[in-house]
């Protein structure tokens, strides 16, 4: 019965970061747009567009193959299961023994590599362009990622993510000041992850500046709305992930419907101070040059080395 | 008496040293050819010495031989070979290394045939004692006329250096015991002899010259 | 009786090559005296055949009084001069066709080589079975006279050249090989003055009491004089002018049986050396002079231009390796080097073959003039990869078996500095060799050429050894397990087995 | 019951007679399948030999005194059926496929020595990693070296082709040269060459003496599994080679190369469980994580399709090594669960790479037999004509990337568990050192999914580059259904990592946790709690029902909606062409110019203008080229200095009689003086 309950709560954390996942972009936008002097649109809005693109008609390049078409599916294939290893406002989940970390990362990268085939499916010179960029970039944040999870799961002891936020959530990062480093990291990471500023911006439409959006340029109707449902899937998931490592105050480490109502309460609060922060930090930075990126991932690693030697020490 | 006899071993090895030194020093086919001949006639005295000394009898056999082979019948072939020879191909113009340090070089040699034979244990046997060095000295000797000869006529000289050489050292060491071993080594020198000849002629009808710069066609730099 | 039949069997095996020469300078008419040379040849085979069939039951055989001794080291020398001797006649007959036809030798050439090659083999013979060691020097030094008369058969600039730097270089080598043997005998009968003193097996029984500094000035004097015959570095180097110029089969058995022959001497007074004063020091300068060897002949491949000079060039190499496993010493070492001897004794006439057979196909003996031998003449092009890559120790053929043992035989003595000297040297002339090979025998033939063979007389010879080849890398008859084994153990424990 | 001898026996008969039938053949119409027929028979005879092996009983076999000293002796254990067990799998797969593949070379008449070399080739692999004897282990291993060598240079018109054969037999001689002074170092400890004695005698060996002989294997294996820096031969090797060889050799061959090593390092060097060792695992990752890293750096920015693939194959070797190495480090500190785990690892990425690399590169050869050209900057669209070569190229292509729930991602996912694992070890110094080198480790599987992005799309998406390629069709089904076993092997490798699991635990006697196929695979952490879980059947169950469930609930939310077709968005400049496409060189430049330090790009240009203005052009060409570092600073030097040193020696060769008696001379007198001097001190 437990375990039947304990599905259920699993169930529905993924059902939570499913449907959250518009309106932290929401949240984001609304942030970033009051920050900018405009009143913005609605919190809401993102899960307007969905709709809207959902019913609306598609167009198609003739240049494509199924590949291009199968994408979107793909990609938030991939976010939803991701998110099923992800423990939301609860400790852990039912599914931790089935993946972990490295099967989320491995997820991702599966949905990253479709885009990218995507981008070159459309034979233009916008996809190839995105696919290239993100190519450069996918493969450097992948060993930052990996580095800084070394030190998490060092710490913590496991890669698998109910022990990973079950053993954070029961200690303090005191007497583990590797766990800062490892946050600086991931920080950055996830933001390059995200397509987020100064790596990516993701409101501009000028090839200049941008990565994820050429990708996904040739996409329109019910396709588009899949690749960004997905996109903030896999956002939510990584602030998620973030917020459940390093500041796990709050979570429900029981099935108990007090804990849980706080762990979820807490989660909305601490999920939208995040995203409202991370609003305010891109709109205080401005897109760094595509070569300087690099330089910004080396911050990542050599942090999350830091926290490595630190481990050990 | 042993003094005596040893004193006329030395005198007659040095002889033969000295003219050894006399086809080292000359320049000519024809005065390497003398020297030559006179050489071997040193070194079948020696033989003879050999012989009276050993008492052994073949040994003036072998004496004989040397006498007639050497002294006559090689270089009559040899002058047979190269008389229809233009002179200038009879004549040593640029050996590697001058006459004179020629001469020092092969008393060098002479000393380091000395040096290099010391440890080696004679019982004794004064023959070995005075001719072995000797022996070796003309080894050298022919080897760095041919090292240092240019014309393919003096490298035959230099050869006949060495069988002297050759013969003496196996005199002394031997006494002369294998009677038809000895014959068989000269035979072979004889057919050598005679198959350089033939050579000879062939360069110098192919090759309108006896100058072994001639011959470096077959090399790798 | 016993002495009998040994008296007949030696008479009967020197007899075939002394006839052979008797009919040609008879007969002389071209087409009799090729078959009169194979029919030579093959008897004196079979001859040999015979006698090894003996030697392995009895060991040794001794006739005419004590004048031939003949031991399984013998035995291996003389099963490797008949073997190449008969494919060698095989080849001559269609090979000088071919040069007769091109008319680069006439019929008095033709006489004249078929009498050398006769007796060259009459004196080679000779060699491995003469007890005395005056004689066995004689016989060397008439192999010299004999080939050198072969050499320049064709009167062509470089083959005088060649032919005169052969005699001068072989005859002042070979002069100090006679100091040794000398020497000696000097040691010899200073301990025990006999009648056989000469003798081998006399020597060997007083070896015991020789004065080791005199054996230690004999065996310097004896290296150097059979070294320069045998084709060590540095006094090889008569030896690529030589066996390039030759014509093809005296080029076969010059680099594949004479320098064995000449190697012969060598070993016998290696061991001789080794009773008396141990085998260290003969080691020593045997190992000196095979590091030597083999780095100077992988060194001389790469910039080779002639195809028979880099085989002649590998037969340096070879006669390193065997030199090498005899230095390393042990039973491993040393049976590795009686291998040799004969996996190297079919391998090379094999290349000579080939590449004879090439150069007459494709006019010419510059290698970058051949191309694409697989293309032009696919058996004879696959019968020289063969044969090139049992030369660079490639199994399964058969030199990699005895490089094998030689090279352990290396580590298992402690010569590690040695060894791997010559195991990087072998990589490297692996790699020159292969490269020139590669290059020659792949691609496409810069002009167009008709695709043919060059009869079936010249692939025959070729089939045989490549067929050796490839059976003796996989597999030894038991027999010639035997004779080895035997071979091996006279040198290791002291001239007897 | 058929006796293992008898299930062993036949295919090497069947490959023998493979091989004679493809001399016999005579190049008639028959000849591929007299030549293939037989092989893919053989392969399944080995299959099935190699499975009764793992489940079974050894085998044992000794022919004694075909040489002297040397007893042929067979040995087939675990180990050994494990490796052969992948040769059978992927030639058969390849074997299937070259009856598709090799109709070219039966148009040209050259099939039946390719036939010959190719059951050779099989045979020879099988036989090496059967081989129980050090000499034969060694003749066995040059004649697949001598054998792979031919099929390298099979089109040997191409001068090109004969230099990388060369220098692919070069190296791997080299290598030889290595692995056989390992072995006689055993050999003069023990006396024996067997492979039983070193067995037995290993541990008794000095410590110097079991350094020397891991240390000089794993030169010789490494040079031919393809390790930086003795890397070099691979990448020219590979793309000479017909495809179906390069598959062979690259799925399977290299793997000999591990097999080399594993045997040496836990069967012949004294290997026990003690931090002596330790260094051995330390040297292995990190030569492992350099190969990955450079491995995967050339092949992305790589044009030639094939080339790529060779130089994925040095990186995935790296994996492998990563794992072979922590497992060293593990077993030597006496962590034995994570030496399993680690050798788990390892052997799972070997066979996995040998199945995707097979794919990949008998999908290559696929393109390039109906293209006719390597160069990925020609190629192009090709998904619409080839669908089912796309299909399982992409397969392949996924797979290798590591990306879930496919093969590749079991493997990698265990070797970076392994990594993880390395805070046991008691070294605080290891420790760091092994979670540095996870670093190019997870650069390496970033930039994999990079190349293989790269290679799926420029060779199969969007428009075709070249105008020559043109009327292109779907290959035949032989080649096809080669590649679909393959195909189907990733996946079930991927889905049920079980089934590699169980092989693998059989074949190397180890205990590995996992019961069932359904079974959770489970690293524990030190405190008892799970560090880390995997059930990729039940990932599988959720992915394809959430994608039925996405799929519904869209479907029902969008109600009915059209689709249209239109050309690409052009920005409204008229229609786009080939030229405007993103090229594969531009693809890779952002990468290029991150690792400009290792590859120093520069650009070659050349101009051609109107008359005498240089601004008026007419033509640019502009190539962009990446230094090769290995053969500039340790290749090239290497060679010219030995190259200096032939061109002193020819100088020896004067041509002068002289100078030839004089080094006689000289000789004389050394050695003289040499006795003379010994002699008095």
């Amino acid at each position: 019965m437990d375990s039947v309950i304990t599905v259920i709560v699993g169930l529905i954390q993924v059902l939570v970061i499913l449907a959250l996942a518009p309106l932290l972009t929401g949240i984001i936008r609304k942030t970033k747009a009051r920050t900018q002097k405009r009143i913005g649109a609605s919190i809401l809005q993102p899960y307007y567009d969905l709709l809207k693109l959902v019913r609306k008609d598609e167009v198609i390049s003739d240049q494509t193959s199924w590949i291009f078409r199968a994408c979107p599916w793909i990609n938030f294939t991939t976010m939803t299961t991701a998110a099923f290893f992800i423990p939301v406002f609860l400790a852990y989940t039912p599914f931790g023994l089935v993946g972990d970390l490295i099967l989320v990362i491995g997820l991702f990268a599966l949905g990253r590599f479709f885009t990218m085939l995507a981008g070159l499916d459309v034979a233009s010179s916008f996809g190839g362009l995105g696919s290239s960029r993100e190519m450069m970039i996918s493969s450097l944040l992948e060993p930052a990622l990996f580095l800084s999870i070394f030190v998490v799961a060092i710490t913590y002891g496991g890669t698998n993510l109910s022990t990973l936020i079950s053993a954070s959530s029961n200690s303090s990062f005191l007497p583990h000041p590797q766990i800062l480093f490892a946050a600086i990291g991931l920080f950055i990471i996830i933001l390059g992850e995200t397509g987020r500023l100064p790596f990516d911006n993701p409101a501009t439409h000028l090839e200049l500046t941008m990565v994820h959006e050429t990708m996904i340029l040739e996409y329109s109707g019910k396709s588009l709305a899949l690749m960004e449902w997905s996109q903030s899937i896999k956002q939510i998931i990584l602030f998620t992930l973030m917020i459940n490592i390093f500041v796990p105050w709050g979570i429900s480490s029981s099935i108990l419907l007090s804990t849980l109502v706080i762990g979820f309460l807490t989660f909305i609060g601490k999920i939208s101070l995040f995203g409202i922060f991370v609003a305010f930090l891109e709109s205080s930075v401005a897109k760094w040059r595509l070569f300087r990126i690099p330089d910004l991932i080396a911050i990542a690693i050599a942090t999350s080395m830091i926290g490595i030697v630190l481990c050990y020490l | 008496m042993d003094t005596i006899q040893f004193d006329i071993l030395t005198i007659s090895g040095a002889i033969l040293l000295i003219a050894t030194f006399g086809i080292v020093a000359t320049r000519g086919f024809m005065d390497w050819l003398n020297a030559y001949r006179y050489q071997s006639i040193v070194l079948s005295g020696v033989t003879a010495i050999i012989g009276y000394v050993t008492g052994i009898w073949e040994i003036y056999i072998a004496a004989g031989l040397t006498l007639v082979i050497k002294s006559i019948i090689i270089p009559k072939v040899l002058t047979y070979v190269t008389r229809k020879l233009e002179i200038e191909f009879k004549l040593e113009t640029n050996p590697y290394v001058s006459i004179r340090a020629s001469v020092i070089i092969s008393a060098l040699l002479v000393a380091l045939s000395y040096f290099l034979i010391q440890q080696i244990p004679f019982k004794a046997d004064q023959i070995v004692n005075a001719y072995l060095p000797v022996s070796m000295a003309q080894f050298f000797i022919g080897l760095f006329v041919l090292v240092n000869r240019r014309t393919v006529l003096s490298q035959v000289v230099g050869l006949l250096i060495i069988e002297n050489g050759l013969f003496l050292f196996a005199m002394a060491l031997t006494h002369g015991v294998s009677l038809l071993i000895e014959i068989g080594i000269f035979v072979d020198i004889l057919v050598g002899i005679l198959i350089s000849s033939i050579l000879l002629f062939r360069i110098s009808r192919t090759f309108d010259s006896l100058d072994v710069g001639k011959l470096e066609n077959l090399r790798d730099d | 009786m016993d002495n009998l039949i040994s008296n007949l069997t030696i008479l009967f095996l020197l007899l075939p090559p002394v006839v052979g020469a008797c009919l040609i300078t008879i007969l002389k008419k071209k087409r009799v005296i090729g078959i009169i040379t194979i029919c030579a040849a093959s008897l004196m085979l079979v001859q040999v055949l015979f006698l090894v069939s003996r030697i392995i039951s009895q060991k040794t055989i001794t006739a005419f009084g004590n004048a031939f001794y003949v031991d399984s080291l013998s035995a291996v020398i003389l099963l490797s001069i008949s073997v190449v001797g008969f494919v060698a006649a095989l080849y001559s007959k269609n090979y000088m066709g071919r040069q007769y036809d091109n008319g680069t030798v006439d019929d008095k050439h033709i006489v004249r080589y078929y009498q050398g090659f006769n007796v060259f083999l009459l004196t080679m013979l000779v060699v491995p079975i003469a007890n005395n060691l005056g004689v066995m020097w004689v016989m060397v030094e008439a192999t010299t006279l004999v080939s050198v008369l072969l050499i320049m058969l064709y009167f062509k600039e470089n083959a005088i050249e060649a032919a005169w730097k052969y005699l001068i270089i072989a005859t002042v080598g070979l002069s100090f090989a006679l100091i040794g043997t000398v020497f000696f005998y000097y040691a010899n009968i200073n301990t025990s003055p006999s009648e056989d003193a000469m003798n081998w097996t006399g020597m060997v029984h007083n070896a015991k009491l020789f004065d080791p500094n005199l054996v230690k000035i004999a065996f310097v004097f004896i290296l150097v004089g059979f070294g320069t015959k045998a084709g060590l570095a540095p006094m090889h180097t008569w030896l690529p002018d030589a066996h390039s110029e030759a014509p093809t089969p005296v080029s076969a058995v010059l680099s594949g049986v004479l320098l064995n022959c000449a190697f012969y001497g060598i070993i016998r007074f290696h061991i001789i050396s080794s009773v008396s004063i141990g085998p260290g020091f003969s080691n020593q300068l045997l190992i000196i002079l095979a590091v030597v060897s083999i780095a100077i002949a992988a060194a001389s491949i790469y910039f080779q231009k002639d195809m028979k000079r880099m085989l002649a060039y590998s037969s340096v190499e070879h006669m390193g390796l065997i030199s090498l496993g005899i230095g390393f010493g042990g039973l491993l070492g040393i049976y590795g080097a009686i291998l040799q001897i004969i996996n190297h004794a079919i391998a090379k006439p094999l290349m000579f073959f080939a590449s004879g057979t090439i150069s007459q196909k494709y006019d010419a003996k510059a290698m970058s003039k051949i191309k694409g031998i697989i293309k032009v003449m696919p058996v004879t092009g696959i019968l020289f990869l063969i044969g090139g890559l049992a030369l660079v120790g490639m199994p399964p053929f058969n030199i990699f078996v005895s490089e094998f043992m030689i090279l352990s035989s290396g580590f298992k003595s402690g010569q590690f500095v040695a060894v791997s000297i010559v195991i990087l040297f072998l990589v490297v002339t692996f790699a020159v060799f292969l490269r020139h090979l590669i290059k020659m025998i792949f691609g496409s033939p810069l002009s167009e050429m008709k695709k043919s063979e060059m009869g079936k007389l010249a692939i025959l010879p070729m089939a045989i050894l490549g067929s050796l080849v490839v059976i003796l890398g996989m597999y030894i008859p038991e027999q010639l397990q035997i004779l080895i084994q035997n071979a091996s153990t006279i040198i290791n424990s002291g001239g007897f087995a | 019951m058929i006796s293992n001898l008898i299930l062993f026996q036949i295919p090497i008969l069947l490959f023998v007679i493979g091989a004679l039938s493809g001399l016999l053949s005579r190049n008639s119409r028959l000849a591929r399948p007299m030549i293939f027929v037989p092989s893919m028979i053989g392969s399944i005879f080995t299959i099935v030999f190699s499975i009764g092996i793992i489940t079974g009983t050894q085998l044992k076999l000794v022919i004694p005194h075909i040489l002297p000293l040397f007893d042929l002796e067979i040995f087939v254990d675990g180990i050994s059926a494990f490796f052969m067990l992948i040769i059978g799998l992927v030639s058969f797969a390849v074997s299937l496929y070259s009856i598709g593949y090799s109709k070219e070379y039966e148009i040209q008449k050259r099939i039946s020595a390719f036939g010959f070399l190719f059951n050779i080739f099989i045979l020879s692999m099988i036989l090496v990693v059967s081989s129980n004897n050090s000499f034969f282990f060694l003749i066995f291993w040059e004649l697949m070296s001598l054998v792979s060598f031919f099929l390298v240079i099979y089109d040997h018109d191409k001068e090109e082709n004969l230099k990388s054969g060369m220098t692919y037999l070069v190296m791997t001689h080299l290598g030889t040269a290595f692995i056989f002074t390992s072995f006689v170092l055993g050999y003069v400890q023990t006396g024996s060459f067997s492979f039983d004695s070193f067995r037995h005698g290993s541990t008794g060996f000095p410590l110097l003496v079991k350094n020397l002989v891991f240390v000089f294997a794993f030169i010789g294996f490494g040079t031919k599994a393809g390790m930086v820096p003795l890397h070099v031969w691979l990448p020219k090797a590979h793309p000479s080679a017909p495809s179906n060889v390069s598959a062979l050799m690259s799925a399977v061959m290299i793997k000999i190369g591990i097999y080399g090593m594993i045997r040496t390092i836990f069967d012949f060097s004294g290997f026990g469980a003690s931090p002596d060792f330790a260094w051995w695992g330390m040297l292995l990752v990190s030569i492992g994580s350099a190969s990955a890293i450079i491995g995967v750096l050339y092949a992305v920015v790589e044009r030639d399709i094939k080339r790529a693939l060779a130089f994925s194959s040095i990186e995935n070797i790296g994996i492998i090594l990563v794992g072979l190495g922590l497992s060293v480090v593990f077993t030597s500190f006496h962590l034995t669960a994570f030496a399993v785990l680690a050798l788990v690892a390892s052997m799972y990425h070997t066979i996995n790479h040998a199945v995707f690399k097979g794919l990949l590169f008998m999908g290559a050869g696929s393109v390039v037999s109906v293209t006719h050209t390597k160069n990925i900057e020609h190629l192009g669209g090709l998904v619409k004509q080839m669908p089912w070569t796309s299909l399982l190229f992409l397969i392949g292509a996924i797979s290798i990337s590591g990306l879930p729930p496919f093969n590749g991602f079991i493997s990698e996912w265990f070797t970076l568990q392994a990594l993880l694992s390395s805070y046991h070890i008691p070294s605080t110094i290891l420790q760091i050192s092994i979670a540095f080198a996870s670093l190019p480790f997870a650069l390496t599987i970033g930039i994999a999914a990079a190349t293989f992005v790269k290679l799926f799309g420029m060779t199969f998406l969007s428009k075709t580059r070249s105008k020559n390629i043109v009327n292109i069709k779907e290959v035949p089904r032989s080649m096809i259904l080669g590649m679909s076993i393959l195909a189907a092997v990733c996946v079930l490798f991927g889905v049920v990592p079980y089934l590699g699991t169980s092989l693998i635990s059989t074949a190397f006697h180890m205990s590995f946790q996992q019961s069932s196929p359904l079974d959770f695979i489970s690293v524990q952490n030190s405190s008892g709690k799970s560090f880390a879980n995997l059930s990729i059947p039940v990932v599988v169950i959720i992915l394809s029902s959430v994608s039925i469930a996405i799929f519904g609930f869209i479907r029902v939310l969008s109600g009915h909606t059209k689709k249209t077709t239109y050309s690409t968005w052009d920005c409204g400049f008229g229609s786009l062409n080939e030229r405007m496409e993103y090229t594969p060189t531009s693809l890779s430049q952002p990468i290029r110019a991150v690792f400009k330090v290792f590859f120093k790009p520069h650009n070659q240009t050349e101009k051609e203008s109107f008359g005498e203005n240089p601004y008026l052009l007419k033509t640019v060409k502009v190539e962009t080229m990446i230094k090769n570092i290995f053969e500039e600073m340790l290749y090239t030097p290497i060679v010219s200095s030995f190259v200096f040193f032939f061109d002193k020696v020819r100088k020896l060769q004067t041509g002068k009689i002289n100078a030839y008696l004089l080094y006689i001379m000289i000789t004389l007198v050394l050695l003289l003086l040499f006795v003379r001097l010994s002699n008095n001190g």
